[in-house]
């Protein structure tokens, strides 16, 4: 039973300095750990996540972070990441340390850590600045005489943070639709919080053991955390929130409209289920699902 | 200009590029939306996969980014990440894929990363993505960029994804399975590249714009081919299909 | 539109002299395909299987073999492999070749095959005599200086045959329970034919895309085959014939009784519809499972 | 002897052995029947990890293979081979595993590849399996084998699974992450590993067997514990539960 609540996974498993991962790409991104980790007022994290996204753009304005691990820093589908623009560029709030990657070596680098391996091979960065920049990203000769070969070190985050539709009491976690790179870094972790729409019991679970991507005996903290991914979206339960998307693009081009936004969403809510409130009920009706349900599949 | 846009005229441009292709590595914007034409064009075959691990979409309505809700909603496969990349770009599965980006040389060498100096960067851009090894596997790379001098430059500021290198058999020389890039379309023109030199040769020019105009938004004289043409404008069944059924509300007209 | 026939799918994907693998971790082995292979007479197969099991048992006791990839011989939950022993201790009906690995290792090969790397890295083989006896398995140094690590070089079949439970006409394959080895075999091989208990409407398909293990774009033939991985099983189809299992062990002690048996229920069937037809209803009646049904997932 | 066959003294030995762990990778057999009873008396908390990708089994039946369909049905997780190997056991999440073989050395190395010579042998075993892996990175190893002395031998036709190698410290000079080999439970006596030589010490006998009995089935002379006892038969509740609810068939008695 690891049931517990969003503040007490967070003051529990992230502390200052830790390596922390947020993963989920585009879809089911954990926007309620970390405005739960912005309220606890961590300092110095390095933020590891393939993409950025708006998610490590607010931790980053908020002060929490020292070093981004990533492959792509953007609002996809809009532009840049302003306030990391401004971090990178400026040193606003603070400087911000860059280790970059790209897709493949970034999921690699969390197969590594995931394997226990010294290392992912990938024939990726020949010809590229990138290793010029990250002398991180190596080569390794081929024992079978087919030449070098580009790799990537493991990577172990401290903790990592999954968003996903359901799982029971235990931890055993089944998500569906963009499944990222979230199996790779909850293995890689050190400690794992699950963040999910509904508790659900184990029997749901068994009913279909394939669609379990994470086994409770690597989760730590289980939180039931409904529109805990808002305004990335968890399929079958809430839409992305492109307005909030193209929004964000405006309220953080301004170092103090930024802070107004999260002075008023985050610093100004006790816990995500007062966003939700305050989100008001027209929100999660806009971003209500259509209904498509997988056909059943016999396990006698 | 006649009655359709740059953007117009860009997207109907690569889709025709896609002719008889089945498999393309796509983002979205542009590209996908030249994807769709295509499918209902040149490419019927065509299917359409997203680094977000999307194979094989039917999305409902235009989507907005490529982890939209919509290209999973009714596909055929969703992969783990590490698979699309092992599996589909690195395993060579992809045909075509489309990349773009801040700067472009002569040899299709992209800059996505940074404007300025790596460490102190004037402009910080998104990285590479998957572009980098979107660059090395696909069998073929299609460029998507509006011409302008700030984009096509002599010298990139950073090199994220290799195109041609420093001229034709560099890639075979460092063993890259893909091609590399085949063609950059642009706002004002098409190039190709030139198989025993390996940089960009433009080969025609969107209806109302001259070879200055080209010349105008290059930071290096381009090299022109002997059968430079103009190209072929939308027909009236593509600027058809993109209004009405494609991208109705015109999101990426402009 | 890739519906076949088993006949024609092997006639036109199988030569004398390919290297064939035909996966399946205990469950959904490929006996069908199998026995139509021994019954078009193919020679001089490499085949590869983390569990050569009773399925190259029987096709080594019909020539069709001149060497095994593999990582453990045996008839599981019985004893030995008769046949094959016979074939490696004496030289009966032909000598047989071993190339031998790990499971991890053998599984590690299908990876590297499948993403197209030079070598699949694993910590296995330190202090074992493998290495000594199998070439083939090298150490690489980690440049990262944590010291060597053994690795494989990638496995890259002719054609690989997948059992599985449905699939649609264009290839697009749905598998459950164990699903064992057979994505990345499948990915790592030349030509991929699918072999089916139901072949679906592509909409059953695209209810649950996270469910599709192959992708059509990677199949070259799809074959309906109900029954087709008789005496191993499909989860939701039909039990492990258990029974079937223990009696391979008597028949195969002998090489005449092993004959017999080929004689009676490969060479002696034109198809596996009339092997099915053969065995009789009250077999399938045995094996019949019990219905313990997934619950669906909103993909909306 | 009394009423309990060998057999059932060893599963409940070897039950014994796993008091308070939570995670066993384990094959069918014995080992299967020993951890289902652990279950149910010494460790509550046990999960099971089939090789062939299963977490948390809940069998309505006795599984008689490790791809038993009853052990998906209503399982927690089940998982590509890859994973299993790559993220359960590479990755350090075992916390025992249970082996045996044809031949075992005093180090308790074992051989399940060839008897006699590896290209012209002998017997041809079923060789590693995952065996040879799961040697090296379980955290603990334990080891059920009758006892015999072509089983027992000074040296080894062949290692396919190493244990504590030529000695104490030989793993950790070679960077293994498991502990290695930690008890050996026979039909006739229990052995555990002296951490200073690395070499097998025989800790129990069980009740009906004499140090004569024991030392006539092995091809070494075993080290003795001074502390050497007579193995706690199977209490009442233990034998209860194997034979009422188990193993209820016997399958796994003889």
């Amino acid at each position: 039973m690891k049931l517990t609540t969003m503040h007490d996974a967070i003051a529990t498993y992230v502390h200052d300095g830790d390596t922390v991962a947020i993963e989920g790409f585009t879809a089911c991104i954990g926007f309620a750990a970390a405005h739960e980790i912005i309220r606890q007022r961590r300092r110095d994290l390095v933020l590891c996540r393939m993409t950025p996204d708006l998610i490590y753009d607010q931790m980053v304005a908020a002060g929490c972070a020292r070093k981004l691990v990533f492959s792509y820093l953007g609002n996809p589908g809009v532009g840049p990441l302003h306030a990391i623009r401004r971090a990178v560029e400026k040193g606003i709030p603070a400087p911000l340390e860059l280790e970059e990657y790209s897709h493949f070596g970034m999921v690699g680098r969390y197969f590594a850590g995931a394997y226990r391996l010294p290392f992912f091979p990938l024939y990726s960065y020949t010809g590229s600045d990138l290793p010029r920049v990250n002398p991180r990203i190596r080569f390794v000769e081929s024992p079978y005489g087919d030449g070098p070969i580009a790799v990537v070190p493991p990577l172990n985050p401290d903790v990592a943070i999954i968003h996903a539709q359901r799982a029971d009491v235990h931890g055993n976690t089944q998500l569906w639709g963009l499944v990222g790179a979230q199996k790779e870094v909850a293995f890689a972790a050190q400690h794992v919080i699950v963040v999910v729409e509904e508790v659900v019991d184990e029997e749901v679970i068994r009913s279909d053991p394939n669609r379990t991507l994470i086994p409770g005996m690597i989760v730590d903290a289980v939180v039931h955390e409904p529109y805990g991914a808002h305004p990335s979206y968890v399929q079958g339960y809430y839409d992305r929130d492109n307005d909030f998307y193209l929004r964000w693009d405006e309220i953080s081009r301004d170092e103090s409209s930024t802070r107004t936004w999260l002075e008023e969403w985050v610093y100004g809510v006790r816990d995500r289920a007062e966003y939700v409130q305050k989100m008001g009920p027209e929100t999660w009706e806009r971003l209500k699902p259509a209904q498509a349900w997988s056909h059943p599949v016999n396990y006698g | 200009m006649s009655d359709y846009s740059p953007s117009e005229m860009m997207i109907v441009a690569a889709a025709r590029a896609l002719a008889g292709v089945r498999t393309v590595f796509v983002g979205v914007g542009l590209p996908n939306i030249a994807c769709n034409l295509a499918q209902r064009t040149v490419a019927p075959e065509l299917e359409l996969i997203y680094e977000s691990g999307v194979y094989g979409a039917r999305p409902a309505r235009l989507p907005l980014s490529i982890g939209d809700p919509a290209l999973v909603t009714g596909a055929l496969s969703v992969c783990p990440i590490i698979d699309l990349f092992g599996l589909y770009l690195q395993g060579g599965r992809v045909e075509v894929a489309f990349l773009g980006g801040a700067q472009i040389d002569r040899y299709g060498n992209l800059n996505t990363t940074v404007i300025g100096d790596y460490v102190h960067p004037k402009v910080r851009l998104p990285g590479s993505g998957g572009a980098c090894e979107i660059a090395i596997h696909a069998q073929q790379v299609f460029i998507i960029m509006r011409l302008s001098r700030r984009s096509f430059v002599e010298h990139l500021d950073f090199l994220t994804s290799p195109g041609h290198l420093g001229g034709a058999g560099e890639r075979e020389h460092l063993k890259m399975p893909g091609r590399g890039p085949q063609v950059v379309v642009t706002d004002k023109c098409v190039f190709r590249f030139d198989p025993v030199t390996g940089d960009m040769v433009l080969v025609s020019i969107h209806p109302g714009f001259t070879l200055e105009d080209v010349r105008a938004e290059m930071g290096w004289d381009p090299r022109v081919s002997p059968d430079l043409r103009e190209t072929e404008p939308p027909t009236p069944e593509e600027l058809h299909l993109l209004r009405e059924e494609l991208d109705p509300q015109g999101i990426y007209r402009s």
